[in-house]
């Protein structure tokens, strides 16, 4: 008797989902370096950037209620041209879920094991995920659900333990907008915009299994604007606590951020929050991506995603470890090329170009119906 | 007849359940006629019950008219037998007037509860049930009489469920004793008791009880599908059913909520579930369960509301404890030394020189020695059980650290895990934490905290999945019911708790109207 | 069934592999204080100090000494940790180093050396003093007995701690605030010092634990002022605390002269108060291109002590006590940082940073050469002390007796 | 078509993947290619190729499966 296997999210844990997405990666990774110290003003610009990038993503979607990303594809692009992106989706969303899995397998190695090898950590990092994602969208959501006072109040925790640890210095906030704002434009073009807001295509491909879907253009966007919030929240206490030099050079600052708080002599060393956070952060957001990828799938070749659960999740650990050879080709290629070639297109030029066919051809549709009727 | 019999039949009707003792005989190849020669009953009687001992077939006379008394000896009370029909058969014979089988019974058995029989199926489900059943020659039925006296356990204290404050009955191992309990304390006329008769060889009765107008009628439904479906020799405790009616069988969690007290029991049928009942346990069991039931006791509610807030914070501590302290110590003693304070770090290390042996077999050995002595603790009788804990304790406790096998700091962990395991009200879920201890060590003896992380992951993910009659099992965490959360991890005042747990669907989703918050009296006038 | 493989599967994943870096207690020797010379032939002399745990178990306590340390030398400081199994038995573990003491002579080659491989290892963590050694070898430091504390380092450690707390006598430098103040080009770094007084050798042996004196003793001695990662040169315990008011001093006690009159130290009467708490802002601005360094030390304190005889219940003496702890503490910091800029020409104070703060445009023209700056720059200092109480009497006794004497 | 699926995504992701490498290092699409083969002798990458070779496993034993239950249902 296996139990119902329903692919269905609440509101509440679409917010959640939105909410561990966004923060749980970037929350560690740090973002927003171009600004220096303005880092927040940046963070800020971008998150109402986000809200306007969701809601576009919610526009596209509300055209077609009940269909996803691809199915919008292929019904704008006729069913050969629209598999064809299609594809080209699912292959940025495996790829791009490679991507942050290798991130957190860094972050592991670096921190808590030196001769474990990397590759064990993807493959049982993708086990657990397989495992998740195999017993459907619902189990993503409802364990984001246990697991997001954890997140919400560790990340808090960070903050509170930072200050009474005597470790956050407010001044090094300042000056603020020293150089203009040219390098808030250059953080937030194409870096803040693409990662983490710009990622939110992914949620195309969940938000039309939603239990209440005329709701969630306004859930998702108060669930953006709360992790915008949140990421300024972690960026602030780390500008604040390593100061602007050591916050630059850090791979992974809140860590070291957290790694100065001491309080009663006793809670020090909370590592591990950090690691949980992350870890957590990372598996949803590999999940995300991959359920987009495999839906995808499903919508090309006709066959329900979840027999090919595993062995995709097995090539994604694969091209975790394959993508690159070193951490800074990693990093490079995290700057240098994802952004302009993979992000830009998937996330802002390709569903901006298909905009005018859909509105078209929805409305050829309507005005057809509505002869039929008449 | 008592009252709940009455609901029995009427509700046997209704559904037409198909599990009846008719149907289960004839799976045994017993014929199902009855005949109006005594002769033939009689024989058909002695070839089914061949030659056991207490097989009794008396000939009387009743009314003149040749019949005979069937009963299993060991079951029914003799010298009751003797008064009720052997005294009535004495005084009839001297008449001499025909009767038939009613007349009989109005006559002679007044008073007595009684059934009939208008087939030999029914005949022999009576005899076997200890009634005394009178076939009369040249009648077309038989008469069940209950003589009763059975056998059974008087009312106790419950042995394994302790309260401080609050009702101090618990079940015992028949069943209608059983339902009177829980009759006493909801004086409803819509709850509702159905009976079945489960397993080939003991056919034994099991009843589902709930509350007509509370109740899901889904859940009922699913309830009783599962029930009907269960196929099985034997049920001699409610362990059995429980294995055949889960939603999941591959879990170390227990998808069945059981208990032996009567007040837990009208808790859980008030909020909306179903009681099952089997006939010979003292364990009753709920469904659905969610994974919160099982840190609730009823004394929560007996208890001041920050108390019991308190200790059920407490108790969902302990759970972790006993989860994950001896795992967190392989972890964090031979993975991240750099977690730890200086200072304990130093004192932890100063206490394991010398072991021979590496953190995870050292805390292997503990723990599988704790269980060892916890089983043995059990099931030893009682005279025997204070020498093993001592042993144990000195075992453990003493020689094993001063002779250098293990270190004091893990006696404390596995200690402490012990003693935080056994917090659990309800004894079957504080045994999946043992199990997913061990391969919590395992996990983090691999991977350090890493793997105690993910293991962890993986848990909650199995816990999602997992449904208890189609209701999620961690209902109001996961999916997330804000109007439940007074009673999950907190305990609100009562007043506060208004609604029944959404989770379940129920049909009455109020509990009361108004606040109905105490206050003191309003001061009359003013000045 | 397809479950089951999948389960099946990852339990093979997770015993089949793993266990690479799992370490047994029993393996380990937890380092708690590094101390670094310069070697003889090569680059570096390494002394760690670690841990003996058998020395800390309640049961069988007193085994051997409490730490025991490992000399080597090498030329990169990583390389030497690495390789310490040399001559030790077990795998050091460094994340709970407490102490890094620095030879003078190596501060004054310079410590960019080592700093990276400190900072970019995981197993450090940003939590250990440095200090820097005088007179004697750094290798000595780390050897140094003491009856209440058995571990050398956590004894330093300690003791920073408390001094930083009793009289505000330790800037807190920690890698983080080094490397910081190295990189930042508004200040240079500071660290303490310290200095052993007494015979080293007698110091280390555990038989000195015995005497109620001590052999030897470790204490500190003022800062130790860097030009950027060089060693220029030292300020006195006081300066390091007129230093310390600078940078947000949290305890202090302070004793002034409660008059102007009496020229000698020795000749005047003293009044000596408590800071429980104090802040400081400091302001650089340009003043026709003079620079222009103002300080402003805001404080509360309590009477502790008095040698006058003025009325402690009058309005009038506390003000007149404020006044002169006012200009104590003005004279006194003022006197610091214009020694630091004749002296040495180093920014330690942050001037730099306050000017970068305030006006970014004007500290990115002198950015380049701004300890010049600093050097030229005219010192403002102002306090304000609020005397709060005066302890559990009011008036003094001898107020009473000055009062009688009159009469 | 799982087993096809699989070796599609594989053969894609594994172009997708040496032509960044193409523009990182500046070399030709084969160098890339082979490289990504080539690299990691002595690293523990024999882990993941299990990896994708278990999995590889799994999609044509799914295959196999599933044609075989259609199999018998037509038969």
């Amino acid at each position: 008797m296996n139990p119902k296997l329903v692919e269905k999210l609440s509101l509440w844990q679409l917010a959640i989902l939105i909410f561990i997405f966004e923060v749980g990666s970037v929350a560690v990774v740090g973002v927003g370096q171009e600004a220096k110290q303005d880092a927040w003003i940046a963070i800020a610009l971008a998150t109402g950037i986000g809200i306007g990038l969701i809601a576009f993503y919610m526009f596209l979607l509300s055209k077609l209620p009940g269909k996803n990303l691809f199915e919008i594809l292929v019904f704008c692009l006729g069913k050969w041209v629209g598999k064809f992106i299609g594809a080209l989706y699912v292959l940025y969303f495996f790829y791009i879920a490679s991507r942050v899995l290798r991130d957190f397998c860094e972050l592991i190695i670096t921190v808590i094991f030196k001769r474990t090898p990397i590759e064990t950590i993807a493959i049982t990092m993708m086990l657990v995920i397989v495992y998740m994602l195999y017993l459907g969208l619902e189990v993503l959501g409802r364990t984001s659900e246990v697991f997001i006072p954890y997140v919400f109040s560790f990340i808090i925790f960070i903050g509170l333990g930072t200050l009474f640890s005597g470790e956050m210095e407010f001044k090094n906030l300042q000056p603020i907008l020293a150089d203009g704002i040219g390098p808030i434009a250059k953080a937030i073009f194409p870096q803040l915009l693409t990662f983490p807001f710009g990622e939110m295509i992914a949620f195309m491909m969940i938000i039309p299994y939603l239990t209440k879907f005329k709701k969630a253009g306004k859930v998702s966007i108060a669930a953006v604007a709360i992790s915008g919030l949140m990421i300024i929240y972690a960026s602030v206490i780390q500008i604040t606590t390593l100061g602007l030099n050591m916050w630059e050079r850090s791979s992974f600052p809140l860590l070291s951020a957290a790694r100065e708080i001491s309080l009663l002599a006793f809670i020090e060393r909370v590592d591990l929050i950090i690691v949980f956070i992350v870890m957590y952060g990372i598996i949803v957001k590999v999940s995300v991506f991959f359920y987009g990828g495999l839906k995808g799938i499903e919508v090309i070749i006709n066959k329900p995603y979840r027999t090919l659960v595993f062995p995709l999740g097995m090539v994604i650990s694969y091209f975790s470890i394959q993508i690159s050879d070193t951490f800074a080709e990693h990093i490079e290629e995290g700057i240098m090329v994802i952004p302009m070639f993979l992000h830009l297109p998937f996330q802002l030029f390709i569903p901006a170009l298909i905009t005018p066919i859909l509105i078209w051809k929805v409305k050829k549709q309507q005005r057809r119906t509505d002869n039929e009727s008449v | 007849m008592s009252l709940f019999d009455i609901l029995f039949k009427r509700h046997k009707n209704k559904q037409g359940n198909k599990k009846t003792e008719e149907e289960l005989f004839e799976q045994d190849e017993i014929s199902k006629q009855y005949f109006t020669n005594l002769k033939k009953n009689k024989n058909q009687l002695k070839n089914l019950f061949q030659d056991t001992f207490d097989f009794n077939i008396d000939s009387i006379k009743i009314a003149d008219q040749e019949a005979c008394v069937c009963y299993l000896g060991t079951m029914l009370d003799k010298d009751a037998l003797t008064n009720k029909v052997l005294n009535a058969a004495k005084s009839s014979s001297k008449q001499s007037l025909l009767m038939d089988i009613e007349e009989i019974r109005d006559t002679y058995f007044p008073t007595c509860a009684f059934e009939y029989a208008d087939n030999f199926h029914k005949v022999v489900w009576q005899v076997l049930n200890g009634y005394a059943v009178i076939m009369v020659d040249g009648q077309k039925k038989a008469l069940a009489l209950e003589i009763g006296n059975k056998e059974h356990r008087a009312i106790m204290e419950p042995s394994t469920q302790t309260i401080i404050r609050g009702p101090k009955e618990s079940f015992v191992e028949n069943i209608n004793t059983n339902i009177s309990l829980v009759r006493r304390r909801i004086k409803n006329p819509r709850l509702t008791f159905e009976s079945m008769i489960i397993g080939r060889d003991t056919k034994t009765t099991v009843a589902i009880g709930y509350i007509g107008n509370i109740m899901n009628e889904d859940i009922l439904n699913e309830v009783r599908n599962r029930l009907k479906k269960v196929d099985i020799g034997g049920v001699l405790d409610s362990g059995n059913i429980e294995e055949f009616i889960k939603d999941k069988s591959f879990t170390p969690f227990p998808l069945t909520f059981n208990t032996e007290r009567p007040d837990s029991i009208c808790g859980h049928i008030l909020e909306g579930k179903a009681a099952i009942f089997v006939d010979g346990s003292p364990f009753v069991l709920t469904v659905p369960s969610v994974l919160t039931d099982f840190f609730q006791s009823s004394e929560d509610y007996y208890q001041p509301f920050l108390m019991s807030s308190f200790i059920r914070a407490i108790r969902y501590i302990s759970f972790m404890v006993a989860l994950v302290l001896p795992s967190l110590y392989v972890a964090l003693s031979t993975f991240h030394q750099e977690l730890m304070p200086t200072q304990l770090l130093v004192s932890i290390q100063a206490q394991r020189e010398g072991v021979p042996f590496p953190a995870v077999i050292e805390i292997f050995i503990m723990e599988l020695t704790f269980e060892v002595l916890r089983e043995a603790g059990v099931r030893m009788p009682r005279a025997v059980g204070q020498t093993v804990s001592i042993v144990g304790a000195l075992v453990i406790g003493q020689a094993a650290v001063e002779a250098g096998l293990v270190s004091n700091v893990l006696v404390i962990v596995v200690a402490f895990t012990a003693i935080a395991s056994f917090v659990s009200p309800i004894y079957n879920f504080s045994i999946s934490t043992r199990l997913l201890r061990f391969i919590l060590i395992l996990c983090a003896a691999v991977y350090g905290l890493y793997g105690v992380l993910l293991f962890l992951i993986v848990m909650v993910i199995h816990l999602v999945s997992l449904r208890s009659f189609g209701v999620p099992y961690l209902a109001p965490i996961a999916p997330f019911k804000l109007e439940d959360q007074g009673d999950v991890f907190v305990r609100l005042p009562l007043w506060t708790n208004r609604t029944r747990p959404t989770y379940l669907y129920t049909k009455s989703p109020i509990k009361k109207e108004g606040s109905g918050k105490p206050s003191p009296p309003m001061q009359k006038g003013g000045g | 069934m397809k479950r089951k493989c999948l389960l099946i599967l990852v339990m093979v994943a997770f015993v089949l592999t793993g266990c690479w870096d799992s370490v047994e207690l029993n393996d380990i020797a937890i380092v708690t204080g590094m101390a670094i010379d310069p070697g003889e032939d090569k680059k570096y002399r390494l002394t760690l100090e670690y841990m003996n745990p058998a020395n800390f178990s309640k049961t069988s306590s007193q085994q051997g000494a409490p730490v025991s340390t490992m000399v080597q030398e090498g030329n990169s400081i990583a390389d030497l940790a690495g390789k310490v199994n040399v001559g030790a038995s077990r795998q050091l573990v460094f994340s709970h180093t407490r102490v890094l003491f620095i030879n003078e002579k190596i501060a004054e080659e310079g410590i960019l050396g080592f700093l990276d491989g400190l900072e970019r290892s995981a197993p450090f963590r940003n939590d250990f003093n440095i200090l820097i050694t005088k007179s004697h070898k750094a290798e000595d430091y780390v050897k140094i007995n003491n009856p209440l504390e058995k571990v050398p380092s956590l004894k330093l450690q300690k003791q920073a701690k408390s001094f930083a707390e009793g009289w505000g006598g330790d800037p807190k430098v920690v890698l983080s605030d080094f490397i910081d103040a190295l990189i930042s080009k508004g200040r240079n770094p500071v660290t303490n010092t310290v200095v052993l007084k007494g015979d080293p050798e007698k110091g280390s042996k555990q038989e000195s634990n015995m005497s109620n004196g001590r052999e030897a003793l470790i204490l500190f001695d003022g800062l130790a002022v860097f030009d950027n990662e060089k060693l220029a040169g030292y300020l006195s315990l006081d300066d390091s605390r007129n230093y310390m008011w600078t940078q947000d001093l949290k305890q202090t006690t302070l004793t002034f002269p409660c008059h102007d009159h009496g020229d000698s130290a020795k000749e005047k009467q003293y009044v000596n108060v408590r800071v429980p708490n104090s802040r400081t802002k400091m302001e650089t601005y340009y003043r026709n291109e003079q620079p222009v360094l103002k300080v402003n030390i805001y404080t509360e304190a309590q009477i502790i002590e008095t040698q006058c005889s003025d009325d402690l219940t009058k309005i009038d003496t506390f003000k007149k006590l404020e006044k002169n702890a006012e200009k104590y503490i003005e004279e006194s910091v003022g006197r610091t940082i214009s020694k630091t800029q004749k002296e040495y020409g180093v920014d330690i104070f942050g001037f730099g940073e306050a000017l970068y703060r305030q006006d970014y445009k004007k500290f990115k023209d002198v950015e380049d050469d701004w300890n010049k700056e600093f050097a030229r720059a005219e010192v403002v200092v102002s306090a304000k002390v609020q005397i709060r109480r005066a302890g559990t009497k009011s008036k003094s006794f001898l107020t009473e007796l000055s009062d009688g004497m009159e009469e | 078509m799982i087993t096809l699926t699989f070796c599609t995504v594989y053969i894609a992701l594994l172009s997708l993947v040496s032509t960044i490498d193409m523009f990182i290092y500046k070399q030709s699409f084969l160098t890339s290619l082979s490289y990504l083969f080539m690299q990691g002798k002595g690293t523990n990458e024999w882990m993941i190729n299990v990896g994708v070779g278990v999995g590889f496993l799994y999609a044509i034993a799914v295959d196999y499966r599933l044609k075989k239950g259609k199999g018998s249902q037509k038969g």
